[in-house]
C-alpha cells in the first residue's frame, strides 16, 4: 500500500448481516487491511443517512464506502436495493459538485466474504491515499 | 453635512482612486463593495485592481463586520469531569468599510445601542472601535428606499468620513477623530475643495428623494408606547398570513440583531460559537415546556412590533429600521415592514 | 482584550452535591473549582448553566443570598441540559455566569410587610431564595405564609427543610397540600389556586407567585377575588434565553427583556406587556 | 404577457364565492410596485376587485399554502394553478399532504412569468411603473424620460425559459386553453456542469453555494418541503445548525435540502426563485432529476397523483452506485 504522509482515515458502514460478518471473517482468516479502515456496525446498509456520509467527510474521514448484502440477500429483504439508489444518487451529487468520486463507495460484501472484504479496503485506502487528504468536504474547526 | 470652515473638505481625483485604496490598504484592510458576475454587490477586501461597486446597496448589509453571521465566542476542553474555558478573542485588526450608504451607517447606531449598553459586548465593541466607517452619499436612490422616513439624508451621511462620488472627484469630509486620522493619511492623494460639486449633487439627490414612490411614509403613528394600539390589531392575521417563517428579511436586515449561541463538538473540543438567529423561525422561542411564540402571526408580530414600537421605547424613539429596502427587494412573498406600516397606521386614518 | 470581562465567557463551576428531591427534581450544589461561591446574588435571581457540548440554559438561583458558601439549584428534567445534569455526578464541573436579572424587590417594597408566598411543583425553587432570605432577616418583616403544593407529596420539592425548618419558624406558617389523595398524606388534597381562596388570607400583605402558567393564572384571579390588588402580586417569568444579558432577542415580550427587566415581575407591570409570556 | 385577464379571473372567483361553492380565494395581491406580489386568501369580491392581480410578476406557487390551509378550514377554497404549479399539487396529493376535497382547483395558463431582476438589470434601479403591452414589458423608471420597453423572452425567469410543461395536470376547472408537455432544455446546464472538470464543477459550487446566508428560504418556500419537523430545525436531529459555518455546513445543507426532495421535486423552481443570493439551486434538483431519468426511467414527479417516487422504489437490476459515473458521462 502505497502511504502518502498521512494515512487516510476510512469510515466503513457494514451491515450486521453480511459485512461486518465478512469483516469479522477476514479478521479470523489474519487477513490485513489498513488499521485505518474505522468500522461503524449498521443494522443494514439502507440505515446509512446520506447526512451520515457527509458528516463522516466533515469530521475528517478522507474515504467513506458502505459495505452491504449482496442485491437479492438483504436481511430485511430490500433494504440494500433502497441503498443502492440512494448511494448512487448521492454520489453522483458529490461528483456534481465536484467530489472526488473515488473517495466514495459502495461494496457488497457476504459474511462468507472475508477475502473480498480485506481486498475492497486494501483497494479502496490506496485509491482514497492516492486523492490525498479531503478538502473538499471538510469542516476548518475540525481540523484546529 | 458641507459645511465649509467648520470641516476641511478633500477631494481626490476618480482616476486616482485606485491609488487612494492602496494608501488605505497600507494601514488597514479595506472593505469596499464589489460586484460579482451578475452584478449583485457584496463587500469584499480590496486588493490590487479590485473595482468598486456602483450599485446602490450591497445584498447583504455591512453589520457582518461587527456582528458576523457566526463567530466563535470561546472554546472548551473537557476531560473527565474537568472543563478548561479559553477565552479566543483576540486584538482585532484595523480595517475601513468603504462607500457605506447613509441607510446602512444609521444601523450601526441602532446595533451599538444594543451591544454598546451595559453589559458591553466586547466581541462587538473590539470591531466597533477598530472600524473606521467611510460612508458614500446616494446618487440614485431606488423605489424601494425610504429612509427619509426614519429622518435619514441619504445626501449627508454620516460616519467616520463622508465621501460624495461626483463625476470627476471623490470627495470626501471627516466627522470624527478617527475619520480625521484617515484623512490626515491620505493627505497627499487628496486636495482641499470647495463645496459647490458637492451641494450640487445633493440638491440633485434630495430632489428625487422627494418624487420616491416611498416618500412620505409616515412613521408617527408608531413609536414607543403603542404597544397596546397594535399588539392585537387583526391586521396581523391578513398581513402574516402568506409568510413562509424563513429568515431572509432577518439575514438581509441591517439592524436585525437576534442571534443564538449553540456549541460545536470538533472531536477535539467545543467551541462555542454565536450565529444570527430569526424571531421568524419556529424554535426561536421554544422551550422545553413549550413555546410563547407559536403560530406564525405571533412571530411575524414580534418582528414588525420590535422595529417600530419596542425598539423606539427603549430607545429614545429611534426606530428600529434604516430605510434600507432591502426586506422590500429580497422577500419571497413581498411582504415588508413598509406594508405592514402603511396596513396598521392606515387604518387610523378610517 | 482579556482584561474587559466578556458577560459571556463563564466560569469554571464544581458540582459538589446533588440532593434527589423528587422523581424528577435534582438540586445541585454549586462552587468554584477553588471551593467559593462563584459570584454573589440577589433574591430571585438567575445564572446561566451549561455543560459544553450539550447547552446552556438558565436556571434561578434557590439558595439564599444569606449563602455565602455555594448556590444551589434545583433542576427538573425537562430538556437536553437538565436531562444531562441529572446524569452528573458529585465533582462534575460545568460553567455558571451570571447573577441576571432583576431580584425580589426584599429591601424596598417587601420591607416591613406580611408575605405570601405560593408555589407549585419545581416553582418552589426561585422562592426558595427569597423565602430563606426573608427567614434570615426575620425581623424585618411581617407574617409569612407559604403556601405551596404539588402533583403528590414524592413530588414536594425541599420537602425536609419546609418540615424542619420553615414550618418550626416563628411566625411562619406553612400550607402545604397535593393534587390527588395518598397513602400516609393527611395534609390538604387540592389545586393551590382553589387552596388559595379556602384559606381566605386578609389582604394586608404581599403575594409572590411562581409554579406552572396555568396555575398562576387561577391563583392570581383567587387573590382578586379575596381583594388582593395586581400591585399587590409578583412573579417570576420563564422564557427561553440565550445570552442573559438582553441581548439576543429570545425573552423579548413588549419592550422588555425578561432575562434583564425580569424575570421578576409585579402583575400590575406585566399587564403592560403584551400577552406572549 | 398573460393572456387570460385578470377580469376572467376574478369573474370566475366571484362567481365561485357567490354561489357559495368556495368561501376563500388564494390568488395574488398587488403590492407596493408593479412587480411585488403577494400571495394572499381573498374572501370578499370587493377584495378580488381591490386589490387581486394577475400579471407577469405572479411567479408564486400556492400549492404549499393548500397544506395549512385545508386544515384550518371546512370549505373550499378556490386555488388558481399554472401549470407548473398543478404538479406540485399532485405530488402533495400523492403524498396526502391536505384534503382534495376542499379544494377548488382553476387551471389558468401561463406565458410565462418575467424575473424582476432581469427587469431591473436591462431598465435600471428606481422603477415606479410596469406595463404589459403587446411589445413587451414597458418600464418607467426615476431616471428614464420614457418607458424602456423590454421583451418578454428578454425579461422570463430562468425556470420560464426551460418551462417543461404547459400542460395543467389537475384542475377542477380549467379556464383558457390546454398546452402541451413541451421539449425543454431545462438539463442543459447540468449537463454542461456535468461536462467541466472535478476541479471547474467544485470551484463552481463553492463559489454559489459560498454566497448561501442559510435564510432558509428555498426549503420553507419548497412545496415538496412539508416535514412538520425539519431535519435542520430539530436539535435532536444532530443537523441542526442555522449559519453558513465555515466550509462545510452550507454543502450539507444543500446537499441534503435537494436530496431530501430527490425523486419528489417537481422542478417549480421556486428555490432559485426566492433565493435572495440567487443561487442557482435548481441546477441541484435538476441534477437529481437528470440522473432519475437516466437510470431509472423518466420520471415527472407530480404528472400523475399516486405514482411512486424513484427513490422509494427499486428494481433488482438497478445501476450500481459505482457505475453512475460512467453512464452518467455516456448519456451527458
Amino acid at each position: 500500500m502505497q502511504v502518502n504522509e498521512k494515512k487516510p482515515l476510512i469510515v466503513a458502514f457494514c451491515c450486521n448481516w453480511c459485512s461486518y460478518a465478512g469483516a469479522d471473517l477476514a479478521g479470523n482468516n489474519r487477513l490485513a487491511y489498513p488499521a485505518d479502515v474505522k468500522i461503524i456496525r449498521v443494522p443494514c446498509s439502507c440505515r446509512v443517512n446520506p447526512m451520515f456520509i457527509l458528516r463522516a467527510f466533515q469530521r475528517g474521514a478522507d474515504g467513506v464506502i458502505i459495505c452491504g448484502c449482496h442485491p437479492g440477500d438483504c436481511h430485511y429483504t430490500s433494504g440494500n436495493y433502497f441503498t443502492r439508489r440512494r448511494m448512487a444518487m448521492l454520489f453522483s451529487m458529490l461528483d456534481y459538485l465536484g467530489i472526488e468520486k473515488e473517495r466514495t463507495r459502495v461494496e457488497w460484501v457476504s459474511a462468507a466474504e472475508g477475502a473480498k472484504f480485506a481486498a475492497t479496503m486494501n483497494d479502496f485506502a490506496e485509491k482514497v491515499a492516492a486523492l490525498g487528504e479531503n478538502k473538499r468536504l471538510e469542516d476548518l474547526r475540525c481540523k484546529k | 453635512m458641507c459645511l465649509k470652515g467648520v470641516k476641511r473638505m478633500r477631494k481626490c481625483a476618480l482616476a486616482n482612486l485606485d491609488k487612494l485604496f492602496a494608501a488605505i490598504a497600507e494601514n488597514a484592510d479595506l472593505y469596499l463593495p464589489v460586484n460579482d458576475e451578475n452584478g449583485a454587490a457584496s463587500y469584499k477586501k480590496w486588493e490590487e485592481g479590485t473595482e468598486m461597486s456602483d450599485a446602490l446597496n450591497t445584498v447583504k448589509s455591512p453589520k457582518d463586520f461587527f456582528f458576523p453571521q457566526s463567530e466563535d465566542l470561546m472554546t472548551f476542553k473537557t476531560e473527565g469531569k474537568n472543563i478548561e474555558i479559553t477565552d479566543i478573542r483576540e486584538e482585532s485588526k484595523d480595517f475601513v468599510v468603504f462607500g457605506v450608504r447613509a441607510c446602512d451607517v444609521r444601523s450601526f447606531d441602532i446595533l451599538d445601542r444594543v451591544f454598546i449598553t451595559d453589559p458591553q459586548d466586547s466581541y462587538y465593541a473590539s470591531k466597533r472601535e477598530k472600524g473606521v466607517i467611510v460612508s458614500m452619499a446616494c446618487t440614485r436612490p431606488t423605489e424601494t428606499c425610504f429612509c427619509a422616513a426614519f429622518g435619514i439624508d441619504a445626501a449627508a451621511p454620516k460616519g467616520d468620513v463622508t465621501t460624495w462620488k461626483t463625476e470627476a472627484d471623490l470627495y470626501l469630509q471627516a466627522n470624527t477623530e478617527k475619520g480625521e486620522k484617515l484623512l490626515a493619511a491620505l493627505e497627499a492623494l487628496t486636495e482641499e475643495a470647495d463645496c459647490a460639486a458637492v451641494e450640487a449633487q445633493q440638491a440633485k439627490t434630495r430632489a428625487i428623494m422627494e418624487k420616491l414612490p416611498l416618500a412620505g411614509l409616515d412613521t408617527e403613528q408608531f413609536g414607543g408606547g403603542k404597544t397596546k394600539e397594535y399588539f392585537d390589531a387583526p391586521e396581523w392575521k391578513e398581513l402574516s398570513q402568506s409568510c413562509l417563517g424563513c429568515g431572509t428579511c432577518t439575514f438581509v436586515c441591517p439592524t436585525c440583531q437576534c442571534y443564538d449561541i449553540k456549541d460545536f463538538n470538533t472531536g477535539r473540543g467545543v467551541i462555542r460559537y454565536r450565529c444570527w438567529d430569526s424571531c421568524m423561525y419556529s424554535e426561536f422561542t421554544r422551550m422545553a415546556h413549550g413555546n410563547n411564540r407559536n403560530s406564525q402571526l405571533e412571530r411575524f408580530r414580534q418582528r414588525f412590533m420590535h422595529k417600530l414600537v419596542y425598539y423606539p421605547e427603549n430607545n429614545d424613539g429611534i426606530f428600529g429600521c434604516v430605510g434600507c429596502g432591502r426586506c422590500l427587494a429580497k422577500c419571497p412573498i413581498s411582504m415588508n415592514i413598509v406594508k405592514v406600516m402603511k396596513t396598521l397606521g392606515g387604518k387610523k386614518d378610517e | 482584550m482579556s482584561e474587559m470581562r466578556e458577560p459571556l465567557i463563564p466560569y469554571v463551576g464544581v458540582i459538589t452535591d446533588v440532593r434527589i428531591d423528587t422523581p424528577d427534581i435534582k438540586t445541585f450544589r454549586v462552587v468554584t473549582p477553588d471551593g467559593k461561591k462563584a459570584f454573589d446574588h440577589r433574591p430571585g435571581q438567575c445564572a446561566m448553566l451549561s455543560i459544553p457540548g450539550v447547552g446552556e440554559a438558565m436556571f434561578s438561583i434557590t439558595s439564599a443570598p444569606t449563602n455565602t458558601e455555594f448556590m444551589e439549584f434545583s433542576i427538573k428534567k425537562c430538556g437536553c441540559v437538565t436531562e444531562w445534569l441529572h446524569q452528573a455526578e458529585v465533582g462534575q464541573q460545568v460553567t455558571i455566569r451570571g447573577p441576571y436579572g432583576n431580584p425580589f424587590p426584599v429591601d424596598d417594597a417587601f420591607a416591613g410587610k406580611n408575605l405570601l408566598f405560593v408555589a407549585g411543583g419545581v416553582g418552589l425553587a426561585p422562592l426558595r431564595s427569597v423565602i430563606n432570605y426573608c427567614r434570615h432577616y426575620r425581623d424585618r418583616y411581617g407574617k409569612i405564609d407559604i403556601v405551596y403544593g404539588s402533583r403528590s407529596k414524592d413530588d414536594l420539592l425541599d420537602y425536609k427543610e419546609i418540615i424542619e425548618e420553615w414550618a418550626t419558624d416563628e411566625g411562619v406558617n406553612v400550607h402545604l397540600t397535593i393534587d390527588r389523595e395518598q397513602e400516609g398524606w393527611d395534609g390538604h388534597v387540592g389545586f393551590v389556586p382553589n387552596y388559595v381562596k379556602e384559606l381566605n388570607f386578609d389582604t394586608d400583605k404581599i403575594a409572590v407567585l411562581c409554579g406552572p402558567p396555568i396555575m398562576i393564572k387561577f391563583t392570581l384571579e383567587g387573590l382578586q377575588a379575596l381583594g388582593f390588588e395586581k400591585t399587590q402580586v409578583y412573579t417570576t417569568l420563564e422564557l427561553r434565553m440565550k445570552c442573559g444579558i438582553g441581548k439576543c432577542g429570545r425573552c423579548n415580550v413588549g419592550s422588555k427583556y425578561v432575562c434583564k427587566d425580569g424575570p421578576v415581575f409585579r402583575f400590575d407591570e406585566l399587564d403592560e406587556l403584551p400577552g406572549e409570556y | 404577457m398573460q393572456k387570460i385577464t385578470r377580469e376572467v379571473l376574478i369573474e370566475k372567483a366571484a362567481s365561485l364565492l357567490n354561489e357559495g361553492v368556495v368561501s376563500g380565494v388564494l390568488g395574488w395581491k398587488q403590492g407596493e410596485f408593479a412587480y411585488d406580489v403577494t400571495p394572499a386568501l381573498f374572501t370578499t369580491v370587493d377584495e378580488l376587485n381591490e386589490q387581486f392581480v394577475w400579471g407577469d410578476f405572479c411567479g408564486a406557487n400556492f400549492s404549499k399554502y393548500l397544506v395549512a390551509h385545508t386544515r384550518k378550514t371546512q370549505s373550499k377554497v378556490l386555488v388558481f394553478l399554472k401549470p407548473c404549479d398543478t404538479y406540485s399539487f399532485n405530488q402533495l396529493l400523492t403524498e396526502h399532504r391536505f384534503d382534495r376535497e376542499k379544494v377548488y382547483a382553476v387551471g389558468i395558463p401561463c406565458e410565462g412569468m418575467a424575473d424582476v431582476s432581469k427587469v431591473k438589470a436591462i431598465a435600471g434601479e428606481g422603477i415606479t411603473a410596469i406595463e404589459s403591452t403587446e411589445e413587451g414589458l414597458a418600464v418607467t423608471t426615476l431616471y428614464n424620460d420614457a418607458p424602456v420597453v423590454i421583451a418578454y423572452e428578454d425579461a422570463l425567469a430562468e425556470r420560464c425559459i426551460n418551462c417543461k410543461s404547459k400542460k395543467h395536470v389537475a384542475y377542477d376547472e380549467l379556464i383558457g386553453e390546454e398546452g402541451d408537455v413541451l421539449e425543454s432544455g431545462r438539463f442543459d446546464q447540468v449537463a454542461a456542469l456535468e461536462a467541466m472538470t472535478p476541479d471547474e464543477r467544485f470551484a463552481f459550487w463553492q463559489k454559489e453555494l459560498s454566497k448561501c446566508i442559510r435564510c432558509n428560504a428555498c426549503r420553507d418556500v419548497c412545496p415538496a418541503c412539508t416535514c412538520e419537523k425539519c431535519v435542520f430545525n430539530n436539535p435532536v436531529s444532530g443537523a441542526e445548525t442555522k449559519a453558513p459555518m465555515g466550509t462545510f455546513e452550507e454543502k450539507m445543507f444543500h446537499i441534503i435540502r435537494a436530496f431530501h426532495v430527490a425523486g419528489r421535486c417537481t422542478d417549480c423552481g421556486e428555490c432559485s426563485r426566492v433565493c435572495p443570493q440567487d443561487i442557482p439551486l435548481h441546477l441541484l434538483n435538476r441534477k437529481f432529476i437528470k440522473d432519475i431519468n437516466t437510470h431509472y426511467g423518466e420520471y415527472q414527479a407530480g404528472a400523475e397523483v399516486g405514482s411512486r417516487a424513484p427513490l422509494v422504489n427499486y428494481t433488482t437490476n438497478d445501476v450500481e452506485p459505482g457505475d453512475v459515473f460512467e453512464r452518467g458521462e455516456e448519456n451527458a
